[in-house]
C-alpha cells in the first residue's frame, strides 16, 4: 500500500491547503488512488482553478445560443432544424513532446468532444503558433504537428479547412496547436452529458485502456522546465482509424432511443468523465474497474483512473437495452462493457479486485474543487511615435516583396495541402480565404468558420488584444457573407501564479467580453491553456478565437479574389496610419514597442453591417479583411487569388508607408462594377462610413504610382517560402 | 558495411497497425496468431571499415533520426561486413 | 442501372460518391458492407475511397482480404465493371485486379488539391463523354499514389491502351512539373486489359459540385450512366 | 513463439523514403552514409511449437498479406522459440 507522504502530495500537484481541504472533508488520509483522482480532477486543466473567475464574466448567451460553455462543445441554432456544434481545445504540452502524435491526439480529442453531443463532424481548423524558424527545433516541431493533424484528420475522413500559422521566438520551446472541430446535429437529437435514472449501467465503449498519458493532465498544467523530457513516455498514440469506428457507431446508435448520456473519456480519462456525468445528474455512480477493457496486464486502480488513451466514451443507458447497443458496437469491432451503475449515493466508488479503491463524495470533487482570485497587474506597453525618418525607405511594392515572401505573411499552401479539406464533398470555399465555408449536407446553407487571434497586439496591450482577437474573427466571418453568430477559444497563456500573465489573462478576457457584448458574439464553448512557459519565460498572450457564422443561402456569398479586370477598389473603414505592432513595423523595421491599433466596436459594427447589405444586396461578390500586413498586403491577396493585377495612382498621402501598411481595424477592400458604385456610395453615406477609391483591377501585374511588379513573380515569392524553408534553403 | 536498424514500437504504447494486422491474420483464418507488432527497418550502407566506429554512428543517427525515442526502441544489427 | 458501393471499416469517400451517382447519374447506389459475401443484382460496383482498415501495414492490403473482395475478384472475371478510386484503385493492385502497385508519393506527404488530368483514353464506359486528350480538373487526395510498375507492364499499357487519365499541365503535357507524386509516365489512372476494370487515384465525385466551381468530374458519371443503362 | 518477418523494397523498386532518409542523414553531416532503404518490419506471436510449422505458416502468411510480392521481399527470423 502506498503510504501518501508530503512528496507525493507534492507530486501529484495538489498544495498544502488543498491537501488540508481533502484531509478535512475525508476525514481520513486518502487512498493512493482516490489522490490520483483528487490530482486530476483538481488540475488547472479540468478544475479552471485560476481562470473560472474571469471566464464567467464572458457573454455566453443570445437567441441563437442552445447551448454555452459547461458541455462537451457549445451548440448553436442554426435554423431549419439544425445545429453546429463546435469548440477548440488546446494540445500543446504533448505536440512539443511528439509533434506528430500530439498534434494528432489534439485533433482525435477535439472530434470527440462534438461527435459525442450527436454531431457529425463537417469541419477541423487548427491555430498553430511555433517558435522564430531559425530555432533549432522549430522545422522539425512544424513538420511534426503538419503531418499529425493530416495523419489523423484525413484519415478519418472530416475536412481541415482552415486555420493559423504563426511564427514568433516567444514560442520557442512552448508551440502551440490549437484544434477545432464544427459538427452538424438535427436540434431535436442532441445529446449531453448529465446522467440519469438510478440503476442505469455505465457503458464503456471504444478502444482499450493501456497506461498512456497517465498524468497527462497533471503535465499539461505544469510549467516546463529541462527534466520534462524524462515524462516522455505518457505521450499518447492515436488510432484515427478506431476514432472512425468509433465516431460511426456512436452515430448509429444515436438513431436508436438510446443513450441516455454520453461524455468522451479526455483529459484525465474515466475519473473526470465519470465524476462529471455523475455530478452533472446530482447521482452516485459505482465502478468496478475489473470490467474495463484493458490493454496491458496487471494495470492498478490508480493507472485505469488516471489513463489517457484515446478513442474512448462512457454513455448510459438503460438496462433493458443494453443489447441493442451492444450490437451496434460489435458490428463495429469496438469494446463495449458494463462497467457500473448509477444510484442516489452522490458518491463515486471504484473498486479493483473485489476491493474498494476510491469512495468519495463527488460534491467534494466538484464544489470542493478550489478556485483561486490570483493577484494580477495589467502591463500595457507605453505608445510611442515611430518616427517619419525611421521608416523605411524602400518603395512600397519592394517592401511588400518582403513580405509575402515572410514566415508569417507567405502563402499556407505548405500546410493546407497536406490536409484534406475536400473530403465530404460540402466544402465551398477553400482554404485561402478569409474564412471556410461549409455547406450543410444536401442543402443550401452554409457555414462560415475562421480561427483568428494577434498575441503580439495581446502582448503590447492584452485588454485591446483579446478585443481585437474577437472583432478580426467577426469581420472574417462578415466578409465572406455570413452572419456571425457565436465563438469557441482555446485561452493560451503562461504561469498564472505570476502577477503580470494572470494581468494578461484578466485584462484579455475583459478585452474579448467587451467585443463579445458589442458584437453579440457569445463564446458558448473553450478550453485554457496555462503554464505555457519553458525556464520562466512566458509565450506572448494568445487567446485563438474560433468563430462561426451561417450563410442562409449559399447563392449568395462573397470571397477575396478580384474577380474581374476594370473593378474599382475601395478600401472602406478609416485608415489612420497605425503602424505600432504592424508586421511593417516589426518584421521590416524590427520595432516591437508601442500600442496596437484599437478596436472602436461601434465602427465595427457599422462597417461590418455595412458589407453584410452589400452582399447581401449583391452590390459586391469580392470583399476581403484588412489584417496582418495591412492594406498593401490585403490587396495583394486579392490579385494573388484572383490572378488578376491592379493599377493604383495614389495622391503623396494615400502612398504612405502609414497608409499601406498599417493596420487600423475595421477595415473592407470590396470591388465594385461601374454600374454599382452608386449604389454603394448611397448606402455607405447613409452609415457615415468613410471609404476611398484606390485604382482598378487590371491586367496582369500590380501597379503603384511608378513602381510594378508582375503577378508571376509576386507569386512565386509567396509560394515559395514554405519550401525553402522545409528544405531548408531558408532559415 | 552494411547495417540494418529495427524500430519498434516501445513496449506499452499502443500500436494500432500491430493490431490491424493481428485482427486481419486472424480473420484470414490463421488462428495462431496471438499478438503482431509492427515496426519499421532500416538498411544503410555505410562507407566505414571500422565496426565499432559503424555502430557508434549508427547509434547517432538512430537517436538523432531514425528512431522516434519518445514512442520507439531500436535496435543495430551488422549484416555484411567488408572485410 | 444500379451502382453497389463496398463500404470498409475507415472507407470515408462511400458517402461522397453515392452523392455524385444519386445526383449526377440519376442512380439510387446500393452500400454493401464488406463481410457480405454476395453482390446485390447491379451494373456496376464502385471501390471507394478512404483509408480501409486505416491503411495499416499497407494501403488497401487488408481490405483486398475482405471477403467481399473475392466476390469482386470474380465478377471482374465475368467482365463486370468495376471502378475504384483512390483507396479503391490501391486495393484492386492489391487484389491483383489491376497491375502495378502505388507507393509513397515522392514527396513524401499527403496532398490535397485540384490537379489537370488529360483523358487519355476516351473510348471507354467512363470516358467517352470527354474528347480525347481533354484536359480536365479533378482533385486528388492521398498519401501513396504514386504509380509503379516494371518496364514490361508500362510498355503494356501503353500498348493496349490501358492508360485512361495521365497528369498534365494546362497545355497538356506530361511535364514533372504537372506530376504530383512521382507517378511513372504522369499515370493517374489505368484499365485492365479487358476495360472492365478502372482504378484512378483523383476524385471524380470531388468535381461534381457547383459550388466549388468544380465540375469536370460530371461527365465520368454522365458516361457511366449511359453506357450501362 | 515469436518470429520476425522482415520486408523489404524489391531491388530495382523505388523507395522515396529510403532516399529521403539517405538526403537527411547526409544534411546531418552523416557523410559516410552511401544509400538507405526502408521496410517494415512484423514481429509476431505464434501459439505453435514445432519450428517447420511456424517457418511455413508464417511463409503463408507473409505471401498473402504481409508483403506485396510485386514490390517486395521477405525474410523470416525466429527469435524466440518456446523451447
Ligand atoms: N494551419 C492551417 N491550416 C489550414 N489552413 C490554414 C492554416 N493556417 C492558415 N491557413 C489558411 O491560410 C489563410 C490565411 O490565413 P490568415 O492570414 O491567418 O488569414 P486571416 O488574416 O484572414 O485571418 C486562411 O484561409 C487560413 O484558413
Ligand atoms: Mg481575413
Amino acid at each position: 500500500m502506498n503510504k501518501i507522504s508530503k512528496e507525493l502530495v507534492e507530486e501529484h500537484g495538489i498544495n498544502e491547503d488543498e491537501y488540508k481541504f481533502i484531509l478535512s472533508s475525508l476525514k481520513r488520509e486518502p487512498t493512493f488512488t482516490e489522490l490520483g483522482i483528487f490530482s486530476a480532477m483538481w488540475s488547472e486543466h479540468c478544475s479552471y482553478k485560476s481562470s473560472k473567475f474571469w471566464l464567467n464574466k464572458l457573454p455566453t448567451k443570445n437567441e441563437n445560443v442552445i447551448q454555452g460553455p459547461g458541455e462537451n462543445a457549445g451548440i448553436i441554432n442554426i435554423g431549419d432544424g439544425f445545429a453546429a456544434v463546435f469548440k477548440m481545445e488546446s494540445h500543446n504540452h504533448p505536440s512539443f513532446i511528439e509533434p506528430y502524435q500530439g498534434a494528432a491526439t489534439g485533433v482525435g480529442g477535439i472530434l470527440r468532444d462534438v461527435f459525442t453531443m450527436g454531431a457529425r463532424p463537417v469541419a477541423l481548423m487548427n491555430s498553430l503558433r511555433f517558435g522564430e524558424t531559425s530555432h533549432n527545433k522549430t522545422r522539425h516541431l512544424l513538420n511534426g504537428v503538419v503531418s499529425g493533424i493530416g495523419g489523423y484528420g484525413n484519415c478519418i475522413g472530416v475536412p481541415t479547412v482552415g486555420g493559423e500559422v504563426e511564427f514568433n521566438s516567444s514560442y520557442n520551446d512552448n508551440i502551440l496547436v490549437n484544434a477545432m472541430c464544427v459538427g452538424v446535429a438535427k436540434i431535436d437529437k442532441i445529446f449531453y452529458s448529465k446522467a440519469s435514472g438510478v440503476g442505469n449501467l455505465v457503458v464503456y465503449v471504444g478502444s482499450k485502456t493501456g497506461r498512456d498519458g497517465i498524468h497527462g493532465a497533471t503535465m499539461a498544467s505544469s510549467e516546463f522546465d529541462d527534466s520534462s523530457d524524462e515524462k516522455r513516455p505518457t505521450v499518447q498514440v492515436g488510432d484515427p482509424f478506431s476514432e472512425k469506428l468509433l465516431l460511426e457507431a456512436c452515430l448509429e446508435l444515436m438513431k436508436e432511443d438510446v443513450i441516455i448520456a454520453i461524455q468522451d473519456m479526455g483529459a484525465a480519462g474515466l475519473t473526470s468523465s465519470s465524476v462529471e456525468m455523475a455530478g452533472k445528474g446530482n447521482l452516485g455512480i459505482e465502478i468496478d474497474l475489473d470490467y474495463v477493457p484493458c490493454r496491458e496486464i496487471n494495470m492498478s486502480a490508480y493507472e485505469i483512473m488516471l489513463s489517457e488513451s484515446q478513442e474512448r466514451m462512457l454513455m448510459i443507458i438503460e438496462p433493458k437495452k443494453e443489447d441493442i447497443a451492444k450490437k451496434i458496437f460489435e458490428k463495429w469491432e469496438l469494446d463495449f462493457s458494463v462497467i457500473g451503475i448509477l444510484n442516489d449515493s452522490k458518491r463515486l466508488v471504484i473498486k479493483r479486485n473485489k476491493e474498494i479503491k476510491a469512495e468519495i463524495d463527488i460534491d467534494i470533487l466538484e464544489k470542493g474543487a478550489p478556485s483561486y482570485q490570483r493577484p494580477y497587474k495589467i502591463i500595457n506597453m507605453k505608445d510611442c511615435n515611430i518616427k517619419e525618418s525611421n521608416l523605411s525607405k524602400e518603395p512600397p511594392l519592394t517592401i511588400l516583396k518582403q513580405l509575402v515572401y515572410s514566415p508569417n505573411l507567405s502563402s499556407r499552401k505548405w500546410v493546407w495541402e497536406q490536409y484534406d479539406h475536400m473530403v465530404m464533398t460540402d466544402t465551398v470555399l477553400n482554404p485561402g480565404g478569409d474564412a471556410a465555408i461549409i455547406r450543410i449536407h444536401d442543402t443550401n446553407k452554409g457555414l462560415a468558420i475562421t480561427t483568428d487571434s494577434t498575441p503580439r497586439y495581446c502582448f503590447a496591450n492584452p485588454y485591446e488584444g483579446g478585443k481585437q482577437a474577437v472583432a478580426e474573427a467577426w469581420r472574417n466571418l462578415i466578409t465572406v457573407g455570413s452572419r456571425p453568430i457565436a465563438i469557441t477559444d482555446c485561452l493560451n497563456f503562461g504561469n498564472p501564479e505570476k502577477e503580470e500573465i494572470m494581468g494578461q489573462f484578466a485584462a484579455a478576457t475583459q478585452g474579448m467580453a467587451h467585443a463579445c457584448e458589442e458584437l453579440d458574439f457569445p463564446v458558448v464553448s473553450g478550453n485554457v491553456s496555462l503554464y505555457n512557459e519553458t525556464n520562466g519565460k512566458g509565450i506572448n498572450p494568445t487567446p485563438a478565437i474560433g468563430g462561426v457564422g451561417v450563410i442562409d443561402n449559399l447563392d449568395i456569398f462573397s470571397t477575396h479574389n478580384f474577380k474581374r479586370e476594370g473593378d474599382n477598389i475601395f478600401v472602406i473603414g478609416k485608415t489612420l496610419g497605425s503602424i505600432n505592432q504592424s508586421i511593417y513595423a516589426t518584421e521590416i523595421l524590427q520595432n516591437n514597442n508601442g500600442c496596437p491599433p484599437k478596436v472602436n466596436l461601434a465602427d465595427e459594427k457599422n462597417n461590418g453591417k455595412a458589407i453584410q447589405i452589400l452582399i447581401k444586396n449583391k452590390i459586391i461578390d469580392t470583399s476581403h479583411d484588412i489584417s496582418d500586413g495591412g492594406l498593401l498586403v490585403a490587396l495583394a491577396e486579392m490579385a494573388l487569388s484572383g490572378n488578376i493585377g491592379f493599377e493604383l495612382l495614389l495622391e503623396k498621402e494615400f502612398s504612405s508607408h502609414r497608409f499601406l501598411f498599417g493596420e487600423d481595424q475595421s477595415r473592407y477592400i470590396i470591388t465594385l462594377q461601374n454600374h454599382k458604385i452608386d449604389e454603394a456610395m448611397l448606402l455607405l453615406n447613409e452609415k457615415r462610413i468613410q471609404y476611398h477609391n484606390l485604382g482598378k483591377t487590371k491586367g496582369a501585374k500590380l501597379v503603384l504610382n511608378e513602381e510594378e511588379i508582375s503577378l508571376k513573380e509576386l507569386k512565386n515569392l509567396h509560394e515559395s517560402w514554405f519550401d525553402n524553408y522545409l528544405s531548408g534553403k531558408e532559415n | 558495411m552494411k547495417i540494418y536498424v529495427k524500430i519498434m514500437p516501445k513496449e506499452g504504447v499502443l500500436d494500432p497497425q500491430g493490431k490491424a494486422i493481428e485482427n486481419s491474420l486472424k480473420q484470414l483464418g490463421f488462428a495462431n496468431v496471438q499478438g503482431a507488432r509492427q515496426g519499421k527497418i532500416v538498411e544503410l550502407n555505410l562507407d566505414i571499415k571500422n565496426k565499432e566506429d559503424a555502430l557508434a554512428l549508427t547509434r547517432e543517427m538512430s537517436e538523432k533520426l531514425l528512431a522516434n525515442m519518445v514512442i520507439e526502441d531500436f535496435e543495430i544489427s551488422i549484416i555484411k561486413d567488408d572485410l | 442501372m444500379k451502382a453497389a458501393i463496398i463500404v470498409f471499416p475507415g472507407s470515408n469517400c462511400d458517402r461522397d460518391i453515392a452523392v455524385s451517382f444519386r445526383n449526377v447519374a440519376k442512380v439510387e447506389p446500393k452500400m454493401v458492407w464488406h463481410k457480405e459475401t454476395h453482390i446485390p443484382d447491379c451494373n456496376i460496383i464502385i471501390v471507394p475511397g478512404g483509408f480501409s482498415f486505416g491503411d495499416y501495414l499497407r494501403c488497401g492490403s487488408i481490405a483486398a482480404n475482405s471477403p467481399i473482395m473475392r466476390e469482386v475478384v470474380k465478377k471482374s472475371k465475368e467482365g463486370f465493371p468495376i471502378i475504384g478510386i483512390c483507396n479503391g484503385f490501391q486495393i484492386l493492385t492489391e487484389t491483383r485486379l489491376l497491375p502495378g502497385t502505388l507507393i509513397r508519393n515522392n514527396c513524401l506527404s499527403f496532398i490535397c488539391k485540384t490537379t489537370k488530368l488529360s483523358v487519355v483514353n476516351n473510348r471507354t464506359y467512363f470516358s467517352q463523354k470527354y474528347f480525347k486528350n481533354q484536359i480536365i480538373d479533378i482533385p486528388i487526395a492521398h498519401n501513396e499514389g504514386n504509380y509503379f510498375a516494371n518496364d514490361e507492364i508500362i510498355k503494356e499499357l501503353e500498348g493496349n491502351n490501358q492508360i485512361a487519365f495521365k497528369y498534365c499541365d494546362e497545355d497538356g503535357n506530361f511535364s514533372n512539373e504537372a506530376n504530383p507524386n512521382g507517378s511513372l509516365k504522369n499515370i493517374a489512372g489505368i484499365i485492365n486489359k479487358k476495360g472492365n476494370v478502372l482504378g484512378m487515384m483523383p476524385h471524380p465525385e470531388r468535381a461534381t459540385n457547383k459550388l466549388s466551381r468544380l465540375n469536370d468530374g460530371e461527365q465520368f458519371f454522365i458516361s457511366i450512366a449511359e453506357t450501362l443503362l
